[in-house]
């Protein structure tokens, strides 16, 4: 069992989280990677930033793990979050799922993925080229 | 309580302590922090937790519990 | 817009393809690596083997990239297929798939991975400890 | 024609020259691929592949062209 759930302040790498749920009996490995986007909203994004309850983040990334794990039956999963600042490009969030058959790693990642933005206790700031704002809510339209 | 995200940047720091009489529930304590932050005079639903999971606003909290709120959450 | 598309006789590598599809305005990147298994219908498999129909291949992972294009109005995909012989856990095939928003990056990457099984020249050989077996048509067991 | 897979292995090489008429089709070709390899005999369905595009057996081919036959494809 692979199990990989972290708030980490700095570069957070998608091979990190590919290698901590692959293994032998396993034939499939999806990841999701958010990045951050140079606009939303028709607005220019210069740069991004998170803050987290990392603690209780933490909990909750753990505590999707296991609803994938009942759910896909795969209990090989990693989800990393950064906080503070990022440049455009970076990658905000990882997550992987390893399973021994695709339809259950794909499905498993597009569901950690989804959980993550509606259960987690992160925000994310928005910065312009004239201020900046708190997003509030996951909406359909973010990555 | 903690205080996260728009709701720290309002209250100008990260947590606040406020008086409340034994058997207060979450939600009283954060009308205490409301009468004390003018800028959250507004917020009437905030998310809120215990221990680190989310709680409702009629929890009775105790002493040395860890408690928190905040807007709705926007990672990913 | 990004495209790579590779038959490639050694390592494929999740990161490069990643790297090939991120870009500032883009907020989500899927990927899908498939590895080898040591395990299929109950029989232990110590090698996988594949061949390709290396050129024919590449094409038809170019087109199930403008496929992809067309269908989740991304151009950003990176599909690499492993040949030869693989041990245990290394990666017979990376796709990976940029969108500005996770849903088209996720469902794109999810049908790109199925239209390669099911259409491109390519084959998989298992080895056991006491033979070998040439894999043909696309499973739904398949990773 | 181009062999692949479990056809290369039974015809023990690659790919295979064989004399068909002007006008043949692709299915033509492969019919005398099987006369020439016993152990593909019982192969009437194959997969076809003209100038590394899936094609149909009654396509009739022209010099120069490049074709192949494969079984049902299990990449990924």
């Amino acid at each position: 069992m692979s199990g990989l759930y972290r708030i980490e302040d700095g570069p957070i790498d998608p091979g990190e989280a590919i290698g901590a749920v692959g293994g032998p009996d396993r034939g499939a490995i999806a990841t999701f990677t958010g990045t951050a986007r140079d606009h939303h909203g028709g607005r220019r994004v210069v740069a991004l930033e998170y803050q987290a309850y990392a603690p209780m983040a933490e909990e909750v990334l753990r505590a999707i793990g296991a609803e994938v794990a009942e759910r896909f039956g795969t209990p090989h999963v990693a989800i990393l979050h950064r906080i503070g600042r990022l440049a455009i490009g970076e990658a905000s969030v990882v997550v992987a799922v390893a399973a021994a058959h695709r339809r259950e790693a794909l499905a498993g990642c597009a569901y950690a993925i989804e959980r993550l933005k509606a259960m987690a206790p992160i925000w994310k700031r928005e910065h312009y080229e004239d201020g900046a704002a708190w997003i509030e809510g996951c909406t359909d339209a973010g990555g | 309580m903690l205080l996260f995200a728009r709701y720290r940047e309002a209250a100008g720091r990260a947590a606040l302590e406020v008086d409340v009489p034994a058997g207060a529930t979450l939600g009283q304590v954060w009308e205490r922090v409301r009468e004390q932050v003018p800028a959250l005079r507004g917020e009437e639903r905030p998310l809120l937790a215990c221990d680190r999971a989310y709680s409702s606003a009629d929890r009775v909290v105790s002493e040395g519990q860890e408690i928190a709120a905040f807007p709705p959450v926007s990672g990913g």
